[in-house]
């Protein structure tokens, strides 16, 4: 365990988790801790319940039972949009863009939400210096201010995947989610994505999921393994690594 | 010059064929006078109301501002006459109305410029109340749309029926299905039904009267539900169903004969009522203009001209009462299929002397 | 068996292909190369004229099918697994598998007809989806996903399949073996185009190689060729 | 011609078109009495836009708050009320105030469900109209006298009607625009896009929709209330669901999110329908294939036909 | 209120309701399948009681006409499908909504101009008239029997067809990405004009069965039109499972609706003030049914399965 983890409270505390659809139990007990600046990685099998933690995580989906706390705060029953209020941040696994929306005014709009109020019905929001700004440096910080005016819909795949990263970081959050931010990028591009998210390391902790070895201990300073719901190893990249039961379900002669 | 008249009437919707008849009827008055009224070169301006108040306001508006129209006659149905009503008095323009007759526009509201060349509307519906009081019925079932206009006619009918009223059956405007009310009426088992169910409503609920096996068993007195407008798609279905009006097919008088064969004879079909009052509107026009020798500016003249109904309608004996409705007959009438398998409605027996409406002693007008 | 030679293509008015040229030997395994937005996923739209090509030509067997609609390709007999793999979300995994099933044709060319892909086959290649195989196509995981794509391509036995980045978001496990799996159908004879970022796995199976370069062939060679150059890596590849 | 172009050049035109109407036509009664028909549908068309182009809310009950803001009118008229700021407020605040717990309960509905949620409502208002007997039940209600401001009579001549209802169309167009410019517009119109991605973004999404549903509703309840004074008469038929669809057509036809392609559509289909009607009785016969071609070329509708160009 | 007089609402309940389901269904499958808002549907409907008008009167026979307009609707669908439809699919619904009211007003009125505004008339075949003693004291019109019949035999049929047929599948793959579809080897553009030309039969069979009993006119398809919708809405779009469910609950509240709603307002108000408040909420009655249901259930009674 990191030293940083010890010294602040955790910024993200996941207590029992569970998760039932029909039958199928996704999330089974999962309990979890995400502490400051880390970069936490979440890895298992295909279905094992990533992508619906991060759903109970976001709010979207309301868990069975166990408890959700961010910062020390208890947001079990909370409204997604409440809880982006509390600092967290999340991009989704296949990308959600407003595609008719440049790339500014899609970062813009995530800037907005934590800009006071939007019902603002007067000044034309487009002339707004501030969230600009602060826009602008969120792209910049992702490599892409070079296409702030190109519509979201016709960027390239790996472009989207930029700006769902800027999307997520302008808020400045304390915890970002992210689900597989690395899918469909290329080589170069993966690297590319690899600095940006350690140079953000030091800003926000990051819950990372993501199925690109390479990029996961690259960056991971810890990294838990989800199969079938339950969480059955966490611990630094190199245990995870030798770990032999997460070797059989999940990572095979990888890494 | 010229005499120019708007005609607004129905024309699309699930109602036009109301509103045909009695556009047709208007024009052949005006063809069988070679194109004239009163002498005078007539040009007839024919509007859709498309049975939308505020475009009826709309178009109505247009025939005086635009076409500068002399006369405008027609409007099949009240709610609609009632939005025009207002606008054309303002502009002073004469309303000849060719077959609504709102009791707004009988009663206080009534206006130097409104005429009706037809009926009030709760007369068609007392000839049937009238009768079922003469017959000795004891328990009836009332039956009509959830709306003004259905509600008047159920008053209009128990303003001389006094007999029990098992059942006041409000049922929904443009309703398809009946079969709940069907059932409703044989657990009632009445000695009659009285019902007001204009346009398509009529036509479900008498072919499912029939098919419900009540038309054989429970006379049925309606108004303005079987007529010459409803019989085409109804057909055997209202044999011998009972409706109440101020006028037949096969009324028997020259002027009427004539009508009616040119009438067929021009359009292939047999006219319904509209048709008949439409034509009268005409031939009201057509004495009134005469009379004045086409000096239509002075409106009082105008009006006076028009009131003296000076003209053979084909109704028989007509004249206006106070309130510029009509004074006239009016029948208990019966479907029945000509020699020529045409239905058609004839007249069973003479209900109301010339008898005028209620509302005439509440307006101001002498 | 597919050849483009000189395909140019785009978006409305936004070119993006420039004169492609590539050929797929019966039972041979090309990859198409390159970095993101180079046209790889655009070519193969191309193919299954999914988007019309502004010029070039492209046959299949023998036979041109530039212009033709894109089920009269697919029915020539290429089976696609498309990028972001669009399973259809309101019908089940066993209903994705089998509403656009065809059974092999007899092989043409005097070939013996090759065995048939049935649901138990692939269930038996992809035992998660044997397990899921009631849930609706929207209701799996990302990676579940992905493999219904492929048993739904696999699914309408084809003599070529395309594989545009059939293992994105596929844990490491399942990515292997869907790698011992194209290694198998290219032994059973079937053509095989493939799209992927992993170069090394690739490099495994394919004969030859192509690498884009802004809607330009920029390279291409067989695999031999492509491992002794690491240069190419570096030119094309990485940033 | 540019986007930015068109933006500004179009509105402009079509505001110096109803300008000049009254003085192109020499003050023909009759022309600016169509005129005063379009303003009034087009005000009511605007609200639609705001929602449905922007928020991609279909509301298939817009006439029922365009209803509303008549019957406030008529019936305050008859109650002898005729000051126009008081019974044009009513009107406003009558469409405002219906909108509020309809778009609460319909905005837990989405896409087509949401269209049919609120015909739903529409139709329970056009049923509880046709059964106000006090106010004329199905045949309606015709107003006493015309609204009167400060001693003068507004909407007493054709020509000052025109310009007061004008006034109305270039306020409600021109509050808009602005409104849609805004952070406000930003949230509504990235929720018609993608909702979750709002909601992620940290916006209660639903808080935003009610807000411009009732800002819609208020817009139509202005129109309706014109409308009435226009017409000087009330029915239920303004409250039917057909008109709800016309509102739609107008909108669609004339291209969803550019608030000047409410007043387009608005203006084509009342000068069309009055058009074709000179020529023919079975003038749908020619309009419903032209809805088609409008339908086929694209959504973007008659604003685009007229600017020629990419958006 | 007897319990014959409840046996037989029910019964005309349940008569009502199979009619709408008729008419829903073709609208579910097209609209909620396909994902395309077909206002036309309506018209269709009107133009298979036309087509059954006119075939029945000339060749004197209902049988032969009620084929003869089916053939006549299947027709039309195609044609029609072919001719605008297609090329509006994977657009914004409300280009699909503008189209199809256009054609909505083309149809009407080419119909009023072809057989006049005058409603029609068509007699119930000799065989199916009359009426059956279900139970002593219970007479109901065999045609209406016939009716309900004829409902549960396409309701059957239709269940089976999409959710069982791989004609079924494919039409629901195609709604959600007919590019895939077509990328995998099926004629995409037949199957869809197949299915609308089907949809439009079905409409066209509803629209036949109804002639004899309802008023056949230009327009009539309208108000129909909106009542099928409700039903698709409340027993949630695409399935045709929840269209039979919703079309009866339909059918039967608004049936019982009418019949006691007056009855029942007694209870609460005095009787001139229920007469009135009855039949007013008794219209709006199913309205408020579906804003009920979409309130709770905001995807309707049985969600389809989207994505
Ligand atoms: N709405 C749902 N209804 C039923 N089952 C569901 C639903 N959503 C997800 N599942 C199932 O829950 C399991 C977990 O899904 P999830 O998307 O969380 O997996 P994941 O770990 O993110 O996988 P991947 O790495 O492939 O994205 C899967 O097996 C999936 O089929
Ligand atoms: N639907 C579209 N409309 C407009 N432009 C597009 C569209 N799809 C792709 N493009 C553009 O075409 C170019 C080539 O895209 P393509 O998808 O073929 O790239 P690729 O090589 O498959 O990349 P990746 O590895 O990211 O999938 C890119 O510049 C992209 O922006
Ligand atoms: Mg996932
Ligand atoms: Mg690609």
């Amino acid at each position: 365990m990191s030293l940083a983890s010890c010294a602040a409270p955790p910024v993200l505390q996941l207590q029992g988790l569970v998760k039932h659809y029909g039958r199928l139990r996704v999330s089974d007990d999962v309990w979890l801790d995400v502490a400051p600046g880390e970069i936490h990685a979440l890895i298992g099998p295909n279905g094992a319940g990533k992508t619906t933690l991060i759903g109970q995580i976001a709010g979207e989906i309301l868990s069975d039972s166990g408890r959700i706390l961010l910062g020390g705060v208890d947001v079990t029953g909370e409204r997604p949009h409440r809880r982006v209020h509390r600092g967290l941040a999340r991009s989704f696994q296949i990308t959600r863009l407003i595609g008719g929306f440049s790339a500014l005014e899609n970062v813009a709009l995530c800037a907005q939400a934590l800009d006071g109020s939007s019902f603002r019905f007067l000044a034309p929001v487009r002339r707004d210096a501030g969230l600009n700004a602060t826009a602008i440096a969120a792209l910049v910080e992702t490599g892409l201010a070079e296409r702030a005016d190109i519509p979201a819909g016709r960027l390239s795949h790996g472009e989207k995947r930029q700006l769902e990263l800027a999307m997520a970081l302008v808020a400045s959050p304390k915890l970002m989610v992210l689900d597989e931010p690395m899918a469909g990028l290329g080589k170069a591009e993966t690297q590319a994505m690899i600095a940006v998210l350690r140079r953000l390391a030091g800003q926000a902790a990051i819950l990372l999921v993501e199925h690109d070895m390479h990029a996961v201990f690259a960056l991971a300073d810890r990294i838990s393994v989800l199969v079938e719901g339950r969480i059955i190893a966490s611990g630094p990249p190199d245990a995870i690594r030798a770990d032999t039961a997460v070797r059989a379900a999940y990572l095979g002669e990888e890494a | 010059d010229e005499l120019k008249i708007g005609l607004i009437s129905t024309l699309s919707g699930p109602s036009a064929a109301l509103g045909q008849h009695l556009r047709d009827g208007f024009l052949l008055a005006v063809k069988q006078r070679g194109g004239k009224l009163g002498g005078e070169a007539a040009e007839v301006i024919v509007v859709d109301d498309e049975l939308k108040p505020d475009v009826a306001v709309t178009k109505a508006k247009a025939l005086v501002d635009r076409d500068k129209v002399d006369f405008v006659v027609g409007v099949v149905f009240s709610n609609v006459m009632n939005a025009v009503a207002k606008p054309l008095a303002e502009s002073k323009t004469f309303l000849i109305s060719a077959n609504a007759g709102p009791s707004t526009l009988a009663g206080e509201g009534c206006s130097p410029y409104v005429f009706s060349a037809s009926y009030q509307n709760d007369q068609n519906h007392e000839v049937l109340g009238k009768y079922a009081q003469d017959k000795g019925y004891k328990k009836v079932v009332l039956m009509a749309p959830n709306y003004q206009a259905g509600k008047d006619s159920l008053a209009g009918f128990k303003r001389h029926y006094k007999g029990e009223v098992a059942e006041e059956i409000y049922t929904q405007l443009g309703q398809l299905d009946f079969s709940a009310e069907l059932a409703r009426i044989a657990a009632a088992e009445p000695d009659a039904v009285f019902t007001f169910m204009p346009g398509g409503m009529g036509v479900n609920l008498v072919k499912q009267y029939r098919q419900a096996g009540l038309a054989d068993t429970v006379p049925f007195l309606s108004a303005f539900t079987v007529d010459e407008t409803t019989l085409p798609a109804t057909q055997g279905a209202a044999l011998g169903l009972y409706s109440g009006a101020a006028w037949a097919p096969n009324l028997d008088t020259p002027e009427n004969k004539a009508f009616v064969a040119a009438f067929e004879k021009e359009y292939g079909y047999v006219p319904a009522l509209y048709a008949a009052q439409a034509y009268d509107a005409a031939l009201m026009i057509d004495a009134a203009v005469k009379g004045l020798g086409g000096k239509l500016d002075d409106k009082e003249a105008v009006r006076a001209a028009l009131k003296k109904a000076d003209f053979k309608s084909v109704r028989g004996a007509f004249s206006f009462n106070t309130n510029q409705f009509p004074i006239q007959d009016f029948y208990l009438v019966k479907v029945a299929k000509r020699p020529d398998g045409k239905f058609e409605t004839e007249i069973a027996e003479t209900v109301f002397k010339q008898y005028g409406d209620v509302y005439a002693a509440k307006c101001p007008m002498k | 068996m597919l050849e483009l030679s000189d395909v140019a293509a785009g978006y409305g008015g936004n070119q993006v292909l420039f004169g492609v040229s590539l050929r797929v030997g019966a039972g041979e395994a090309v990859a198409l190369m390159g970095r993101n937005g180079m046209g790889k996923s655009t070519t193969v739209k191309t193919v299954m004229g999914l988007l019309p090509a502004s010029g070039g030509a492209i046959s299949f067997a023998g036979r041109p099918i530039l212009g033709l609609p894109p089920y009269r390709i697919a029915n020539a007999g290429i089976g696609l697994v498309p990028e972001g793999r669009r399973v259809f979300p309101t019908l089940s995994v066993r209903e994705n598998l089998i509403a656009t099933a065809r059974a092999a044709e007899a092989g043409r060319d005097g070939q013996p007809k090759a065995p048939d892909w049935t649901l138990a086959a692939i269930y038996e290649l992809l035992p998660r989806l044997a397990e899921r195989q009631r849930h609706l196509g929207s209701q799996l995981s990302g990676g579940e996903q992905q493999m219904l794509a492929i048993g739904r391509a696999l699914m309408t036995n084809p003599r070529l399949v395309i594989l545009d980045e059939a293992t994105e978001g596929l844990a490491p496990l399942i990515r292997a073996e869907i790698w011992a799996c194209l290694e198998r159908l290219k032994q059973a004879g079937l053509a095989i185009l493939v799209i992927d970022k992993h170069a090394d796995a690739l490099a495994r199976i394919a004969d030859r190689h192509v690498i884009l370069e802004k809607g330009r062939v920029a390279w291409s060679g067989d695999t031999n060729a492509f491992r002794a150059d690491p240069g190419l890596k570096d030119r094309f590849l990485h940033v | 011609m540019s986007a930015s172009a068109r933006h500004s050049l179009l509105p402009l035109l079509i505001g110096a078109g109803f300008v000049l109407v009254p003085l192109i036509t020499g003050g023909d009664v009759y022309a600016v009495n169509l005129a005063i028909r379009i303003m009034c549908l087009a005000i009511a068309a605007i609200g639609l836009d705001l929602i449905l182009g922007y928020g991609r809310l279909v509301s298939f009950g817009h006439a029922a708050f365009f209803g509303a803001g008549a019957y406030a009118v008529g019936i305050l008229s008859t109650h002898g009320f005729t000051s126009a700021p008081l019974l044009i407020g009513a009107a406003i605040l009558a469409g405002a105030a219906l909108a509020l717990p309809i778009g609460a309960v319909s905005l837990r509905t989405r896409g087509v469900y949401f269209i049919m949620i609120t015909l739903a409502f529409g139709q329970m208002l056009f049923f509880t109209a046709t059964s106000l007997s006090a106010y004329g039940g199905d045949d309606g209600l015709s107003l006493p006298a015309r609204a009167t401001f400060l001693g003068t009579d507004p909407f007493g001549s054709p020509l000052s009607f025109h310009y007061v209802v004008l006034a109305l169309l270039a306020l409600v167009y021109l509050g808009g625009r602005v409104l849609v410019a805004s952070r406000f517009g930003r949230v509504l119109r990235a929720g018609g896009e993608d909702e979750r991605r709002v909601i992620a973004a940290g916006f209660p999404i639903t808080a935003y929709r009610l807000v411009a549903f009732v800002i819609a509703g208020g817009i139509a309840g202005l129109a309706g209330g014109l409308y009435a004074e226009f017409t000087e008469f009330v029915s239920p038929a303004y409250l039917s669901w057909q008109r709800s669809g016309e509102f739609i057509v107008m909108v669609v036809l004339g291209g969803t999110g550019s608030l000047h392609g409410a007043v387009l559509g608005a203006a084509g289909v009342v000068l069309l329908e009055e058009w074709l009607a000179e020529f023919t009785e079975h003038w749908r016969l020619i309009f419903g294939p032209l809805l088609v071609l409008a339908a086929l070329a694209g959504r973007d509708g008659l604003a685009r036909l007229l600017g020629r160009g990419k958006p | 209120m007897s319990t014959t007089l409840l046996l037989i609402q029910t019964l005309n309940g349940l008569q009502l309701g199979v009619l709408l389901f008729l008419i829903a269904a073709g609208l579910t499958l097209v609209f909620g399948v396909m994902d395309f808002i077909n206002l036309a549907h309506g018209v269709q409907y009107m133009l298979g009681a036309y087509f059954l008008a006119a075939f029945a009167a000339a060749t004197g026979s209902f049988a032969l006409g009620l084929v003869l307009a089916l053939g006549a609707a299947l027709l039309c669908g195609v044609v029609l499908e072919r001719l605008v439809l297609r090329h509006l699919y994977g657009r914004d619904h409300l280009d699909q909504v503008l189209a199809t009211f256009g054609i909505i007003l083309f149809l009407n009125e080419a119909v009023r101009a072809l057989w006049g505004s005058a409603p029609l008339h068509v007699d119930i075949p000799e065989a199916m008239s009359g009426a059956v003693r279900l139970m002593p004291g219970l007479l109901y019109p065999f045609y209406r029997l016939v009716l309900i019949g004829a409902g549960l035999g396409v309701a059957l049929l239709l269940y089976v067809l999409v959710a069982h047929t791989r004609i079924g599948m494919r039409v629901r793959a195609g709604a959600s990405d007919a590019a895939m579809v077509s990328a995998l080897g099926v004629n995409v553009g037949r199957l869809f004009t197949l299915v609308f030309g089907f949809g439009a039969m079905l409409a066209g069979f509803a629209g036949a069965l109804a002639a004899p009993i309802l008023s056949v006119e230009p327009g009539m398809g309208d108000n129909i039109l909106i009542l099928a919708f409700v039903v698709v809405v409340i027993g949630g779009i695409g399935s045709v499972r929840g269209a039979f469910v919703a079309a009866l609950l339909v059918g039967l509240v608004d049936t019982l609706g009418r019949s006691f709603s007056t009855s029942l307002m007694r209870l609460a108000m005095d009787s001139s003030a229920a007469a009135q408040a009855g039949p007013a909420l008794a219209s709006m009655l199913v309205y408020v049914l579906m804003a009920l249901v979409l309130a709770v259930r905001p995807r309707g009674l049985f969600p389809a399965r989207a994505g």
